[in-house]
């Protein structure tokens, strides 16, 4: 079985002070949903860096080589073509391609992987916590031990911060 | 911390060795090889553009946030202000040209059968050419003084008055500066090559000079920071700074490679004549730019978190600063020297003969105000800047 | 994708109905017989059964290579000895439509005639032709031409109309009723007796022989000052002085063939020859020769007779003769008469009008110069104009009055071009018997109660003296394709004489041209030889002393002295270098030919000089009413002389395919009778602008170089003191670049084209037109700028608008080296072959036309429509000149693909024929030789303008013309460097004299 | 985040999140007017016009364009680049001003990025069926063939299939990556079954929660980061397929800094043609504010400087260039036969947006309007101008013709225009106009003070 508590905050204010409380009582935090991206909120969550930069730097690199391979392995190896008196390896004329390529490549790359990881896509399965959260109302949800022994401390500091609707509840696993 | 920068005597006996070792470098180049006339005007032009850029870059710099409104710039406004200071001795050293134009530019020469040159006389002759320069140097050196002045002025009084007023000369400045830019990197710099023209030319030596000017933008903070100044500039401060830097390696590659794909594309003659020497006779050279200007930074720049690091960035400020000055070599040295040139210990001199007397009226000025300006409205903003 | 009959079985049902049929059958009827199985009764043979092959193979490389579907491909059977498919045949023949004759090679395909060359061994025209010439290949396959015989207008056979005829002509006979036989000047040997014959036969028939365009008073000056009937010979290459009154003799005076080959032959600049003929041109329109001329003096016609006049008794002045009271001569006369009297024996002064007292005088001037026996002959003959104006008139009269009862008229058509075309049209209607032996229906023929349709050239046999003792044979390249008989044949015929001509001919040369050689042992060898070259040339070494007299010069002098200039508007009536007299005028090609000059086509039109224009306020395009009785629209000419105007006749065609029924008007009305020769000349004629405009179709709108290095120039003392005069900054930029030149090992072919012997004539275009399949777009798209021509002929003017100096340049693909275009092509459908050629692929060709913006030449064309129902998409055909039909398409050439909607094309540098060279030179296994290779413009080239040859090759001509200081590339400042190179264009002038 | 108070709220009438999230709901939610409908039915029209027209243009040829063998570009390709030109303001909005931290463009960017798509989608028609074989346009892709051959990666052509394919990609990309949490806001608000379904479906299971927050923020900027360049390159690679040429008057080396200045320059004006409207018929005044059309204003003056600057130095080095094709290429623009489209826009984008300098007429929005469309005509004739001018004259006076447009060009011209607006129309029925949840997070730095939410 495992617990957990919600609770309802209408400004992201409370929600930043009591997230901060609660981490620096040690109580995990098991999500934050908020309607817009609330800043300061994951240093205090402690969100570690994402990765999607480094994954469109990889990507990208892909598209760079890709291009500039496959253009170059075209004209200069497999259809050597004489063009406007321009040399085989035309490398100012691979340029733009090689670069429309790196973008693309790098834009996917880092899509795909928002959304992989996100476990977002169409038709992605996600429980929606309550319609306001999507709104004006920022939810925290914290976890609760099963004993209940610090249900009391997590009531307290999120009703501090004017919380509404404070919930526990529990789902059998 | 002490808002006041103090020039202090080491920090002087440090520029004037390094203008000492300029003048020894002189004298010892001298005597290896003594430079020709023509060697050593286009020491003079390349170094006059170099850090005329510089104090222009103030200019540029202030007038353009100014007119975008933007608040985080206002803690470090003293710093592109102290670099116009140096725009009066620029000018005085640009007129000096009066007596090397005939090194540096062919068509000053009289009585030339050439009809190209003949067709562009109504543009290109010589009192037309001082005239001109004296109206750049009367309107960056006039709009750069009322906004320091004004500047100052706002230390003293708060009012929202000198906060309209900066934008206005801003705005000025920016029209004035867009004209003359691109009219002073024809008269100056692709003049030389007196048969050639290329539209881009203005813009591409303005994104020059807007990627040295933010390098020694960088170099500045480093250096009070050092000294321990300049507590209120954080690290989001640097991380434009080094965005800037970023950016406009990119821009300037952009432009540069516009430039050169168009003509390598078309392969006009008249338009390749100025890239083939380039590319054929000083190779080592042409790379070595697009390296230093681009590739490094580039790469070097990628990251966030190189951005911030002042200190990697004030590297990076480094590279970019060498990358063009070989730049502007670059522009000037094949249509005036020609292939035989090469970078010595003259040239050398000349840089750090021209980089003491820089410093010297930089620093001057800097100790002359706060280096934090007071009242502007948007510098609170400055203070809070965070991402 | 091929369909192929499933059987012979299901082909022959089909044809079953028509064998069973009695109705005498076309040719191409007969064709399909081949394959009723019973090939013994069929007529047809060995190239009947090549024809339909090669049509079928035609048809299906064509379609092969388009979107198309492929409708019918047959395989040959058995292989006919002479030909293998894929390979062209070569037939020497010879070219005649009325006066024009060339001498000609006809390419043939598969059996199949697709192309007509120029052939070298004839000293008449030397391997050139004419637009008409190259044009004429596809009047072989005219839909319009008559396809039976008919007897009033309802399908006959020919033995019912031989019987007829041959009944109708013995019972005029019998009763001495006169007939005429009207035919246009006939220079064949054989025909000249079969006419004769046929007279014996039937002593009632006359025979009047009718030009078009009339030359009749040449020949009667020549008969009243030398004794002797008939047009002199020309040699301009003889002349270092030409001064020509009016005569277009690089137009359509007399045979431009041959008078341009000569006068380029004189004026052809090298090392080894650095002199050239002056060519001094009085003229009132700007006409191709005046436009070629080193000096042209505009003066009205009406004004001609009188310096012509002064011009003669100058000369007599310098030479202490007995001389005449005129007015005082022009200062620019005397100095023209003394240059003349310089150059006396290497001079030429010529007349082009129809007018006695004028070429007599210039008999007399030329008389005095001494050049009779050296720039001119009078005992050597042009022969292909023998009529006397008079008897047209004669005719005419005779025919109203009832004194001739009937007509048989053959390969003219007066009722069209005779200034009385309508009178002769009503007589003819009333004449009881008429004969009409045309190869298809004309205005004319239209009104005859008998057709006996005669053959296209290209299916006929004939022998021809175009020139006193040059001798040239014609033979098919082709049966005839219709139910057509030979004119010579119907005459033998109607003898109740045997049919063959050709066996006629080869009589006629066993007696009297085997004679007059010895190099054959026999005539069968003889024959076969002169069949394979074409021409026959006996060396005749006549002497003729020239004695010229004339007993009215006095009287003509004094007659002369007394014309004053009339003020008043003159018009002029002259032929287009295309159109001609109008006989070819269902000829697409030549209608889309634009004018040399005006760069007009698809219409006639009135030019007029700018002066002139801005006094009655027109515009090119604006209509004008000349008379009030006629409409025409207004094309301002530059060099017009002011008060005079000209008009083009053989437009206006109503009885003619759908190709040239109603293009333009027809003037001949506008021609007028003397008294002794027709006059082309009208005075005081009066203009009324009416306020209508009329959109003329011009390829080329802009006439000025803009001061630009296009055209280079000099004079010839400028290049005798500097070779490179005019081209000083040639080659400057060869070496510039960031990367090298592109470098072709094995062959690097280019062209040379020489600016100075160019004269601009069109043959090139029509050539290329022929070669290449390049479509025809009709009026509507040229106006649109959207004609397809490969090669244009670029016209410049340059100077003072009332007489300006005009520049030819041919422009075709220059073959870049540095492309602009192949860069672009986003496909990579034109690229660079290993041999410099800029090539097209057209399949891969996905029609951005991003090449032809980015072509500084403009040579790059468009299918802008379906013009070649090469298009997957139905509906949409645009072949305002049926083009498409399979009759006409089988003058394609199977070497090359059409193009289908949406393709850019554009000049190979006939590639096929480069491949087809370099597969001779394997087969031989040699190295290609210079010379052997010849691109079609180059082939037709009357002039020798254009060389083709490999950059490779430093021993080729084309080396040696590139390297020379008077070779400059187009546009060379931007570096395209282009394989076709241009030489520079070179006046003969001296600074002194106007 | 501490925001000068001299700086003008970005978001007026003291919203709370709340009433942000109502009011840009609001039109996706309620029945659409008779404007709309009227709007639709005018738009939709015009649209099937241009489609019988590009029917008719593949049916029968480009012939019945009115381009000739000299001109091979005519309407066409000017609609292409004005085309892809207005569709350069979204992707700068969004990323460009991402990067620069102007915090007005939380309004905009996303109607300005659906703009920028939808000019695309009608840009990329241009190059398609102004083909002589549109249907075998697929030749563009380097795919392998039997042939073997592959494409030409010299032609600036084929670098446009490349850049604009993968601008529009990364624009789709971008845009609705940044419309997931919005598409989830939707979702939460509509009552239908149906339209729960479809909008559950296209939020892609967004909860809103920190960690993706995280991410998503993250991607954005990236995002940004590349689209940034990308915006450049796009338009620069559009300018080379005139500036790789030898045309004079295409051949200029400031061609790619130029365009892309001009397109900015476009785009903007587009976006102030279709906000100013936007804004009063979705009663979004709130949150387009005349302070948003000002800072639009200021680059509109920007750009449209820098094109003057680039039209003067053009002219300039003309004639400092020497040499003669060069030079009249210029003097025919200003003086040949289209000198009318020379002077229409010269006066439309380089002599009316100088008016902005007055601050009265930057924040007037009849003006702005009024000069917006004219902008868009003035860089259109630009487009005309050095397409067909350059084109109509250049090396050889022989081959020199005029062009005039058929009714064809006209139609598909007007035809893309139905496009547009008709995708614009269903667009604004569809997703919220602006974007949600970024305008919540300025709420509180740039909003119009509301006491009760003021709780920093």
């Amino acid at each position: 079985m495992r617990r957990y508590i919600s609770a309802y905050f209408e400004d992201e204010g409370n929600l930043l002070r009591a997230a901060k409380d609660l981490k620096e009582n040690n109580i995990s935090i098991q999500d934050v949903l908020t309607p817009f991206p609330v800043h300061g909120l994951d240093s205090i969550l402690g969100f570690k860096k994402s990765l999607i930069p480094t994954v469109g730097f990889i990507s990208g690199a892909i598209g760079t080589m890709v291009a500039f391979g496959f253009q170059t392995w075209a004209f200069t190896v497999d259809y050597p073509l004489f063009i406007g008196g321009k040399p085989h390896f035309a490398i100012p004329s691979f340029i733009p391609i090689t670069f429309e390529l790196t973008v693309l490549f790098a834009a996917f790359g880092m899509v795909f992987a928002f959304l992989i990881r996100s476990k977002l896509g169409p038709g992605a399965k996600k429980t929606i916590h309550d319609e306001r959260i999507t709104d004006d109302h920022f939810v925290i949800i914290v976890d609760l031990d099963e004993s209940g022994s610090q249900d009391g401390k997590v009531k307290d500091i999120l009703s501090k911060e004017e919380a509404q609707d404070i919930k526990v509840k529990e789902i059998e696993l | 911390m002490a808002n006041n920068y103090t020039f202090t005597r080491k920090t002087q006996y440090w520029i004037m060795s390094i203008v000492g070792i300029g003048i020894l470098l002189l004298i010892v180049g001298y005597f290896i090889n003594t430079p020709s006339r023509q060697e050593l005007w286009t020491n003079i032009l390349i170094n006059n553009l170099f850090f005329l850029f510089i104090a222009l870059f103030g200019g540029v710099f202030q007038a353009l946030h100014k007119i975008a409104y933007s608040g985080w710039h206002t803690a470090l406004q003293r710093i592109p202000e102290a670099l116009t200071s140096f725009l009066p001795i620029a000018a005085a050293l640009m007129f000096l040209l009066y007596f090397g134009m005939h090194d540096l530019y062919h068509w000053s020469h009289e009585g030339l059968h050439d009809p190209i040159l003949e067709g562009k006389a109504a543009y290109l002759n010589i009192p037309f050419f001082f005239i001109r320069m004296a109206v750049y140097f009367l309107g960056w050196i006039g709009l750069t003084y009322l906004l320091r002045k004004n500047s100052l002025q706002q230390d003293t009084i708060s009012d929202l008055r000198y906060y309209r007023r900066g934008k206005f000369l801003a705005a000025i400045f920016m029209v004035f500066f867009a004209l003359s830019s691109s009219a002073m990197s024809w008269d100056w710099i692709m003049s030389i090559d007196g048969h050639w023209f290329s539209t881009l030319f203005g813009w591409f030596v303005f994104i020059g000079l807007f990627e040295i000017g933010i390098a020694t933008i960088i170099l500045m903070i480093s250096f009070l920071k050092i000294k321990g100044y300049l507590e209120f500039i954080n690290k989001e401060h640097i991380h434009d700074m080094g965005k800037y830097l970023f950016a406009f390696s990119i821009f300037w590659m952009y432009l540069w490679f516009s430039q050169y794909l168009l003509i390598w594309y078309s392969h006009i003659p008249e338009e390749t004549a100025y890239f083939a020497p380039r590319l054929h006779d000083f190779t080592i050279l042409f790379f070595t730019i697009l390296v230093l200007n681009f590739v490094i930074p580039f790469f070097g720049l990628m990251t966030r978190n190189s951005k911030r690091n002042l200190k990697w960035l004030t590297v990076m400020a480094i590279v970019v600063l060498c990358g063009q000055w070989l730049n502007i070599y670059m522009l000037v040295i094949p249509g005036t020297i020609g292939k035989t040139a090469q970078i010595g210990v003259v040239e050398i001199g000349f840089v750090c003969l021209y980089l003491g007397g820089f410093l010297y009226v930089v620093f001057s000025s800097l100790a002359k105000a706060p280096l934090l300006s007071k009242n502007d409205p948007l510098l609170e903003e400055s203070f809070h800047y965070e991402t | 994708m091929k369909k192929h009959w499933k059987s012979l079985a299901e082909r022959n049902t089909k044809s079953d109905t028509h064998s069973k049929n009695d109705i005498p059958k076309g040719n191409l009827e007969q064709l399909l017989d081949i394959f009723d199985g019973d090939q013994s009764a069929s007529k047809s043979n060995r190239r009947d059964f090549l024809k339909l092959c090669g049509y079928s193979l035609a048809i299906s490389t064509v379609l092969a290579s388009c979107e198309n579907s492929v409708q019918k491909a047959i395989p040959y059977l058995i292989k006919p000895e002479e030909i293998t498919p894929g390979k062209a045949n070569y037939y020497a023949s010879s070219y005649v439509n009325g006066s024009d004759y060339c001498s000609i090679l006809i390419k043939t395909r598969e059996g199949r005639p697709i192309k007509i060359e120029g052939n070298d061994l004839s000293v008449v025209s030397h391997g050139g032709t004419s637009a008409r010439v190259q044009a004429s290949i596809l009047g072989l396959y005219d839909t319009n031409r008559y396809k039976f015989p008919k007897i009033e207008d309802t399908k006959a056979s020919w033995e019912e109309l031989d019987q007829e005829i041959r009944k109708t002509l013995e019972a005029f006979k019998n009763s001495n009723e006169k007939l005429v036989l009207l035919t246009p000047s006939i220079y064949s040997p054989s025909s000249r007796q079969i006419i004769k014959a046929f007279q014996q036969a039937y002593p009632n028939i006359d025979w009047i022989q009718y030009d078009s365009s009339s030359s009749s008073a040449m020949i009667q000056a020549n008969e009243m000052c030398f004794d002797k009937t008939g047009i002199s010979e020309y040699r301009f290459d003889n002349a270092d002085l030409i001064v020509s009154f009016d005569a277009d003799f690089l137009g359509n005076w007399l045979d431009s063939v041959e008078h341009i080959r000569q006068y380029s032959k004189k004026r052809k600049l090298s090392d080894a020859n650095t002199s050239m003929s002056r060519h001094i041109q009085y003229e009132s329109r700007l006409s191709l020769t005046g436009s070629n001329a080193d000096y042209r003096i505009t003066v009205k016609p009406s004004e001609q007779a009188l310096l012509m006049a002064q011009l003669y008794n100058e000369i007599l002045i310098l030479k202490d003769k007995d001389n005449y009271q005129l007015t005082d001569s022009s200062e620019d006369i005397k100095e023209l008469a003394k240059e003349l009297w310089k150059n006396k024996g290497k001079s030429l002064v010529l007349a082009g009008e129809n007018d006695i007292d004028k070429q007599v005088l210039v008999n007399a001037i030329n008389f005095e110069l001494e050049n009779y026996g050296i720039t001119l002959r009078v005992d050597k003959q042009l022969k292909t104009k023998q009529a006397k104006d008079e008897d047209m008139e004669d005719l005419l009269s005779d025919m109203k009055s009832g004194k001739v009862k009937g007509l048989l008229c053959y390969d003219v058509n007066p009722v069209f071009d005779y200034y009385k075309g309508s009178e002769l049209a009503q007589a003819i209607k009333k004449l009881p018997f008429s004969v009409a032996l045309s190869k298809e229906p004309n205005e004319t023929s239209d009104l005859f109660n008998y057709i006996a349709p005669d053959n296209h050239y290209l299916e006929s046999w004939n022998d021809l003296e175009p020139r006193t003792s040059r001798y040239s044979l014609m033979q098919p390249g082709i049966r005839p394709l219709f139910d057509t008989r030979q004119f010579q044949s119907s005459l033998l015929a109607w003898m109740g004489k045997e049919t063959d001509y050709l066996k006629y001919i080869q009589n006629y040369w066993e007696q009297n041209m085997y004679p007059l050689q010895a190099a054959y042992p026999n005539f069968i060898s003889f024959w076969q030889h002169t069949l394979q070259k074409g021409v026959f040339e006996p060396k005749t070494d006549s002497v003729f002393d020239t004695k010229f007299s004339h007993q009215n010069m006095d009287e003509l002098m004094s007659e002369i002295s007394k014309l004053s200039a009339s003020d008043g508007v003159e018009l002029q009536v002259y032929e287009s270098i295309a159109i001609g007299n109008g006989s070819m005028a269902n000829n697409p090609w030549l209608q889309e030919l634009p004018d040399p000059i005006t760069k007009v086509c698809w219409d006639n039109y009135l030019t007029i000089s700018p002066k002139q224009a801005a006094e009655l306020d027109l515009e090119t395009g604006d209509v004008v009413e000349l008379n009030s009785k006629a409409k025409f629209p207004v094309y301002i000419l530059p060099g017009q002389a002011n008060n005079t105007i000209a008009i083009a006749s053989g437009y206006g065609r109503t009885v003619c395919g759908v190709v040239g029924k109603n293009v333009g008007v027809n003037v001949a009305e506008w021609i007028s009778f003397s008294g002794q020769t027709r006059q082309n000349i009208t005075g005081n004629v009066k203009l009324q602008k009416t306020g209508e405009k009329y959109e003329l179709a011009m390829t080329q709108t802009h006439h000025s170089m803009e001061g630009r290095a296009i055209v280079k120039e000099a004079t010839l003392s400028e290049y005798l003191n500097n070779p490179a005069a005019g081209n000083e900054v040639d080659h400057e930029f060869d070496n510039a670049g960031i990367y090298e030149k592109p470098n072709f090992p094995d062959h690097h072919w280019g062209l040379v084209v020489d600016l100075n012997s160019c004269v601009g004539c069109g043959a090139c275009s029509v050539a290329c037109q022929s070669e290449n399949n390049v479509p025809v777009v009709g009026k509507k798209e040229v106006i649109r700028a959207h004609e397809m021509s490969w090669i244009r002929i670029d016209r410049y003017f340059s100077g003072n608008e009332d007489n300006p100096e005009v520049f030819f340049q041919p422009v075709m693909c220059q073959h870049c080296d540095n492309a602009p275009c192949e860069n672009v092509c986003p496909v990579a459908a034109t690229t660079h072959s290993s041999e410099g050629l800029n090539q097209m692929a057209y399949n891969r060709c996905i029609g951005t036309r991003y090449c032809g913006n980015n072509c500084p030449y403009k040579v790059r064309r468009f299918n802008w429509f379906d013009f070649t129902k090469a298009d997957s998409i139905p509906n949409n055909l645009h072949d305002i000149a049926e083009m498409t039909i399979d009759l006409k398409r089988m003058v394609l050439n199977p070497d090359v693909v059409i193009r289908a909607k949406g393709v850019i094309e554009k000049c190979s540098m006939c590639v096929q024929r480069i491949q087809d060279g370099k597969l001779n030179a394997k087969l031989k296994g040699k190295p290609v030789k210079d010379g052997e290779i010849k691109t079609a413009c180059q082939q037709a080239c009357p002039s020798g303008a254009i060389i083709f040859g490999d950059l490779n090759d430093k021993e080729s001509q084309l080396v040696k013309e590139t390297t020379s200081k008077r070779n400059y590339h187009l546009l060379e400042e931007i570096h395209t460097l282009p394989s076709v190179s241009y030489l520079t264009k070179i006046r003969n002038k001296i600074s002194n004299q106007t | 985040m501490y925001v000068s108070p001299i700086r003008e709220p970005l978001i007026r009438g003291q919203k709370t999140y709340k009433k942000i999230t109502q009011d840009i709901a609001a039109p996706i939610e309620g029945k659409p007017g008779k404007a709309w409908y009227a709007g639709i039915a005018l738009t939709g029209s015009a649209l099937l016009f241009g489609l019988a027209m590009i029917g008719y243009t593949i049916w029968e040829g480009i012939g019945t364009w009115g381009l000739n063998k000299t001109i091979g570009w005519g309407w066409g390709i000017t609609n292409f680049v004005w085309w892809i030109g207005i569709g350069h303001a979204g992707t700068f909005i969004s990323a460009i001003l991402l990067l620069f931290r102007q915090k007005w463009r939380t309004s905009i960017n996303r109607s300005a990025e659906a703009m920028t798509l939808f000019a695309v989608i009608c840009a990329g028609l241009f190059p398609l069926i102004h083909m002589g074989r549109p249907l075998l346009a697929f030749f563009v892709f380097p795919y392998p063939n039997t042939r073997g051959l592959w494409v030409n990666f010299n032609s600036p052509l084929l670098w446009d299939v490349f850049a604009i394919s993968t601008y529009f990609t990364v624009s789709l990309l971008f845009w609705y990556v940044g419309l997931i949490p919005d598409i989830g806001t939707i979702r939460d608000r509509v009552k239908s079954k149906l339209k729960k379904w479809i909008y559950g479906l296209l939020s892609f299971g967004w909860t809103g929660s920190a960690k993706h927050w995280q991410r998503h923020e993250s991607i954005s900027l990236i995002l940004a980061g590349l689209a940034a360049p990308l915006v450049l390159s796009v338009h620069s690679i559009v300018s080379m397929d005139f500036a790789t040429s030898v045309i004079p008057g295409w051949h200029t080396t400031i061609f790619p800094p130029y365009f892309v200045s001009g397109a900015i320059f476009s785009g903007f004006a587009m976006v102030l043609t279709l906000l100013i409207i936007t804004r009063k018929v979705l009663n979004l005044e709130n949150y387009i504010t005349v302070g948003h059309v000002e800072s639009m204003n200021k680059i509109i003056i920007a750009t449209g400087s820098i094109v003057g600057i680039a039209y003067l130095t053009e002219l300039f080095m003309a004639w400092y260039s020497g040499v003669e094709y060069e030079q009249y290429a210029f003097m025919n623009r200003a003086t040949g036969p289209y000198w009318w489209a020379y002077w229409i826009m010269m006066s439309c984008n380089v002599i009316s947006p100088q008016l902005l300098w007055f601050k009265k007429l930057r924040r007037s929005l009849v003006f702005t309007f009024i000069l917006s469309i004219f902008i868009n005509i003035g860089m259109w004739f630009e487009r005309f101008v050095i397409i067909v001018t350059s084109l109509h004259r250049d090396y050889l006076p022989s081959s020199w013709e005029m062009y005039k447009p058929t009714i064809v060009e006209v139609g598909i011209f007007i035809g893309t225009l139905g496009l547009f607006f008709t995708l614009f129309l269903l667009f604004i029925r569809v997703f919220p106009v602006i974007a949600i949840a970024e305008v919540k997070g300025v709420l509180k730095s740039s909003g119009e003070k509301n006491p009760k939410s003021d709780k920093n």
